[in-house]
């Protein structure tokens, strides 16, 4: 199993790469720029697992590390990459 | 010799490279901001380290499109020499100046202290001044010092001589304890195929002074002066 | 404005505001405040921005000297420092965010105190933390340590400030409540101070930096009727840090303060718009009209109440003169800063609000700030405690294996994990580097430099406030004396458990007692300071750490000195009397496992006495290497000379020096290198100044060999102290 | 129109980050771990453009900035949020 994870602020939290990125894209000539919010994405290959053992393991994962919780959210999904 | 040293949102050596310039120069380099478009008639461009656009994203990547870096590239292309420390050094290579990438390094920390590395040659318009081979302590400051580079690059950097210094012990050993980032084969610093464009990661500026405690940073500089005079 | 509200005293309670409070601000008003009123008291009213607690307390510290320009009571304290120039400094407490989000927490803490600095004109030069962790054995402590480093590494490193000092102990007592006190050091031309001092009608209010957000809106009002559900997991408590957003404010704000256009600045700190634009129009005697629909936004649909007591970072108030817009305009455009026209001043000595073409809020300034709370608390003071006789010493274990485990101890062993974090030597100037007694600084372009240091030692404050209160300012000053600089001033961040809790209370006055009974005796004013209570956790308070963070000025930087030995043949120089204090030291914490006994008493006459022999003798030239002693006692100093140098060390002590005489912790020592053959004179100099003296020994070899008492070697020493903090991040020790 | 750009490192690639968690999560008890890759998210929201038009400045956005093309691959996605 393989294990795609999409990290990102909570909404309302400040940004500042993103406020940064949006800058710089509009001083590119990127014109009509709006929001921008930057995450992260994490792959982890979870050999010899079923989804559901991979889905509980990867959930405690992000409680434990990957993710702030106090500032971000996370979003997993699993797919069979056997 | 003339120099110019670029100024982007967020650098903050700017101020120390100018510093130990002007003590091999005998006068200060022109201080250049990012948003001009053109560049004072100068012998070296200076690219400073700090933390240029904050290192949101990648570092290095927002300052390597400022209004000013066509004009940087225009005149290494002409063949001015240009130097980049640190952040500099991320900036030349997204701006595509020079090959590799800078990655987060090895144990993910910042680090910051001296560390020793190894003159790789002195035939260059950076490194006369300095022994064949001689081992140096200079400084380190960043969170992205870890080189990486795929491996045709790799050859390419190896036979054409374009490794400027590597990582050792005190007594010039390349060895994995001496690497402090992670970097590939122990590289400091590299130079385009011109080699009249370097960039290392090591901060020659902030040991080029008694006072601060060391000065083998200095020779980089008078080397420069030498031979851009 | 309509002034019918919704305001219960319920919801007052959840804003913080006592029953009298309440009643005081109906009074003040003539009506029941609407909720954003409501906010603004709860907030100017809290112990953060009142001092309700403490002013009483804090009015009896010694704050002036003919060198000061400007003690507490602004965003941070000045001094003169000779040549035109100013220093400017603070040191302020980050805990409990730090404790919820340790990185961003930490980051935030030093973009707080660096506005606070640099909104008086001064460029930052350094930056300082005095850390307080749990026990290392506690679940959070590992990820607490690495993620509060690396926020204050994060934020110092990318304005370009160097971090250069601090201090970093562990001790259960901050199992629930960490300390985080992050100090900065600024320099300015003497003449072109700023202060936040409001004056001019017609003058406009001026906001510069971020865009404000939700960020950090106190929690006690998220159950207050306004907020939907939805809004509520909008809301962040946390606040995130941009350093870069604040090197631009930086650099900005230095450009305009280069010009005449400024009348008054002030960051928003905590309570941000609230307090900056209070503080402002109260210190002049001023009304202030604002138009919150000008204020910069990052989120839609904002209420006044949100825009007034949002925390975002990074932020700025100014009054300019009138007519000044365009130029400062021009200037924070260049920087990609906002810049907004927000309101502008009044003789009206009211706070104005308007928001959507009404107005929203409407207080009388003086009497709000006047009739801020002020609270005598009873206390209790700390009983007093036995001295530990060197009986006690626990003599089972030899002198240098004894060393050799206090080397490898949590709170002696080297800091070098940390240190290396922080960008360092970033501006070029960092003489003495973090691992030293004090940092030096270079004076940009001069042969001057500034030393600061942060110290304070918990243990002995527990166990008697006073003299633990005088011990810390004793240190912070004998840190400054032995890298050769004169102390001038001190700031204070002053943590402590519930003020409402007697024997809380009771080490808060005794340590204030202290701290100002040391301040007179040395010439050590306090400029500026922060007070930071309820740091503690169902009802266990903290050890009281009352940090103190000092600044002195090194004349002539070729004569400073390091710790270490640089010479193999220098003669070395015991300065001070030992009696052998075991009280509350760590040899006996670490060793005997007991935290008993009375601190070490600190006379200041001696302290005094012999500091000053000590900064003259390095003035001389003549000092080769000098480190005060603290923790640990003699042996723990020589072990830390011994590293930081490039030799080893034979000592003898005098006959039958035990446990008690090498770890002793009796106040006002030195340890000094000097030429054998000028060795002598030294002794008799200090005798004829009334200063104890005594040869103990001669630096040289590999090893640290204490006669009669076996040796050790560097490299074991060397593993001892760089070892156990690196292991304990990876896990890997405890 | 809202752009939903995934940065990956290409293969082959060091990935400190990805190397560091794989350790972390196995320090934590989690057996196991395949390969770990951290790679990033970004979100952009473009008011006033179609699909067509989004789809061809994002791709040009990755190009110029978001992407280091030598070692970086990107993908991206554009939603309808209106
Ligand atoms: N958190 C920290 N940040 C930077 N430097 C630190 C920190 N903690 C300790 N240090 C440095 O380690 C050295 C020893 O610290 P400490 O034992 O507190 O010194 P002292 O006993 O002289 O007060 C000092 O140079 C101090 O600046
Ligand atoms: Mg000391």
């Amino acid at each position: 199993m393989k294990a795609l994870i999409h990290i990102t602020l909570k909404p309302g939290v400040l940004d500042p790469q993103g406020k940064a990125i949006a800058n710089a894209l509009s001083n590119l000539g990127f014109g009509g720029i709006g929001d921008v919010r930057q995450g992260k994405y994490i792959e982890i290959e979870l050999p010899g697992r079923d989804a559901a053992a991979a889905e509980a393991d990867v959930a405690s994962m992000c409680e434990r590390l990957l993710a702030n919780t106090v500032i971000e959210d996370y979003r997993v999904e699993i797919v069979d990459n056997s | 010799m003339k120099a110019a040293v670029i100024v982007f949102p967020g650098s903050n050596c700017d101020r120390d490279l100018m510093v130990a310039l002007k003590k091999s120069m005998g006068r200060a380099p022109h201080m250049v901001w990012h948003g001009e478009t053109t560049l004072p008639d100068v012998d070296l461009i200076a690219v400073p380290g700090g933390f240029s656009y904050g290192d949101y994203l990648r570092s290095g990547a927002m300052a390597a499109h400022s209004p000013i870096m066509n004009e940087v590239i225009r005149r290494a292309r002409k063949g001015v020499a240009v130097l980049g420390i640190c952040n500099g050094f991320q900036v030349l290579t997204e701006a595509g100046l020079l090959p590799g990438v800078l990655m987060r390094n090895r144990d993910l920390r910042f680090v910051c202290r001296d560390v020793f590395i190894r003159v790789e040659r002195k035939d260059t318009v950076f490194c006369n001044r300095y022994g064949e081979k001689q081992v140096l302590r200079i400084p380190i400051a960043h969170h992205d010092g870890n080189y990486f580079i795929d491996e045709a690059g790799l050859a390419e950097l190896e036979d054409d001589g374009l490794v400027a210094f590597r990582y050792c012990d005190e007594a010039g050993t390349t060895t994995d304890e001496a690497n402090p980032n992670g970097s590939l084969a122990n590289i400091a610093g590299v130079m385009d195929r011109t080699r009249r464009i370097l960039g290392l990661m090591p901060h020659p500026e902030r040991l080029a002074d008694p006072a601060l405690g060391g000065t083998d940073g200095r020779p980089m500089f008078d080397s420069l002066v030498a031979s851009l005079s | 404005m309509s002034t019918i509200s919704n305001v219960t005293p319920e919801l007052a309670a959840e804003h913080g505001l006592t029953p009298e409070e309440f009643e005081r601000a109906k009074e003040i008003l003539g009506r029941t405040p609407n909720l954003t009123e409501l906010g603004i008291f709860s907030v100017m009213w809290s112990e953060h921005c009142s001092y309700k607690s403490s002013k009483k307390w804090l009015r009896t510290l010694p704050t002036e000297a003919p060198w000061v320009i400007c003690g507490p009571g602004e965003n941070a304290g000045v001094i003169d420092i000779g040549d035109g120039l100013a220093a400017i400094f603070k040191m302020e407490s980050h805990n409990h965010p730090s404790y919820i989000e340790p990185y961003q927490g930490a980051a935030t803490g030093v973009g707080g105190i660096l506005r606070d600095v640099f909104t008086m004109g001064a460029r930052p030069v350094a930056n300082l933390n005095a850390l307080r962790f749990g026990s290392p054995d506690h679940a959070k402590t590992r990820h607490l340590v690495a993620g509060v480093v690396a926020g204050i590494g994060g934020y110092g490193n990318c304005i370009g400030v160097p971090t250069v000092g601090g201090e970093c102990t562990f001790h259960p007592s901050y199992n629930g409540n960490i300390l985080v006190n992050a100090m900065t050091v600024g320099i300015a031309p003497k003449d072109r101070i700023f202060y936040a001092e409001a004056a001019g009608v017609g003058n406009p209010v001026i906001y510069v930096g971020s865009k404000t957000g939700r960020d950090g809106i106190h929690g006690a009002t998220m159950a207050s009727a306004e907020f939907d559900d939805e809004s509520e997991q909008k809301r962040p408590t946390v606040q995130v840090g941009d350093p870069f957003t604040e090197k631009l404010l930086l650099e900005a704000c230095l450009e305009l303060m280069a010009t005449d256009a400024i009348v008054a600045i002030q960051d928003m700190g905590a309570a941000g718009l609230t307090s900056s634009s209070f503080e402002m129009a109260s210190r002049g005697g001023m009304g202030i009209d604002l138009d919150l629909d000008m204020v910069p936004m990052r989120e839609r649909g904002m209420t006044a109440y949100e825009l007034m007591l949002s925390e975002s970072q990074e932020r700025m108030l100014m009054v300019l003169h009138a007519g000044r817009e365009d130029d400062a305009r021009a200037i924070f455009e260049k920087w990609e800063l906002d810049f907004a026209v927000i309101g502008r001043l009044t003789d009206s000595g009211r706070m104005v609000l308007r928001k959507d073409g009404e107005t929203v809020a409407d207080l009388p300034v003086a009497p709000l700030a006047a009739s801020a709370p002020e609270y005598d608390r009873p206390y209790k003071p700390t009983p007093k405690r036995q001295a530990v006789l060197k009986n006690d010493a626990d003599a089972s274990i030899g002198v240098c294996d004894a060393l050799e485990r206090l080397m490898k101890t949590p709170d002696l062993c080297s800091k070098r994990w940390i240190w290396e974090q922080y960008d360092h030597m970033v501006m070029g100037d960092t003489v003495g580097r973090p691992g030293g007694d004090a940092a030096v600084i270079r004076i940009h372009d001069t042969h001057r430099g500034l030393a600061a240091t942060t110290d304070c030692t918990p243990r002995y404050v527990a166990a008697d406030p006073v003299e633990g209160g005088k011990q810390a300012v004793a240190e912070c000053w004998r840190n400054l004396t032995a890298v050769g600089a004169r102390p001038l001033a001190i700031t204070d961040c002053l943590n402590f458990g519930s003020p409402e809790r007697e024997d809380v209370m009771g080490q808060f006055v005794g340590a204030i007692q202290g701290i100002g009974e040391a301040a007179r005796a040395l010439e050590f004013p306090i400029v500026s300071g922060n007070v930071s209570f309820y740091n503690e956790t169902n009802g266990k308070a903290i050890q009281p750490t009352p940090s103190i963070g000092g600044v002195g000025v090194v004349d002539d930087l070729s004569r400073s000195v390091g710790i270490g030995f640089g010479d193999e043949g220098l003669a070395i120089v015991l300065v001070g009397a030992t009696a052998g204090h075991l009280g509350s030291s760590l040899f006996l914490r670490e060793i005997a496992g007991s935290e008993e006994g009375a601190p070490p008493a600190v006379d200041l006459k001696t302290e005094k006495a012999n500091g000053d022999f000590v900064r003259a003798e390095i003035a001389s030239g003549r000092v080769k290497a000098c480190h005060d002693i603290s923790d640990g006692g003699i042996a723990v100093a020589l072990a830390e000379m011994v590293l930081a140098g490039r030799f080893g060390a034979t000592i003898e002590g005098p006959e039958g020096a035990g446990h008690d005489w090498w770890f002793g912790e009796d106040q006002a020592r030195y340890l000094i290198a000097i030429d054998a053959a000028d060795a002598d004179r030294l002794v008799s100099a200090a005798g004829k100044a009334g200063v104890e003296a005594r040869r103990i020994g001669i630096a040289g070899g590999a090893t640290l060999t204490i006669t009669g008492h076996g040796t050790i070697s560097r490299e074991a020493l060397r593993i001892a102290s760089d070892g156990w903090l690196p292991a304990y991040m990876a896990g890997k020790a405890q």
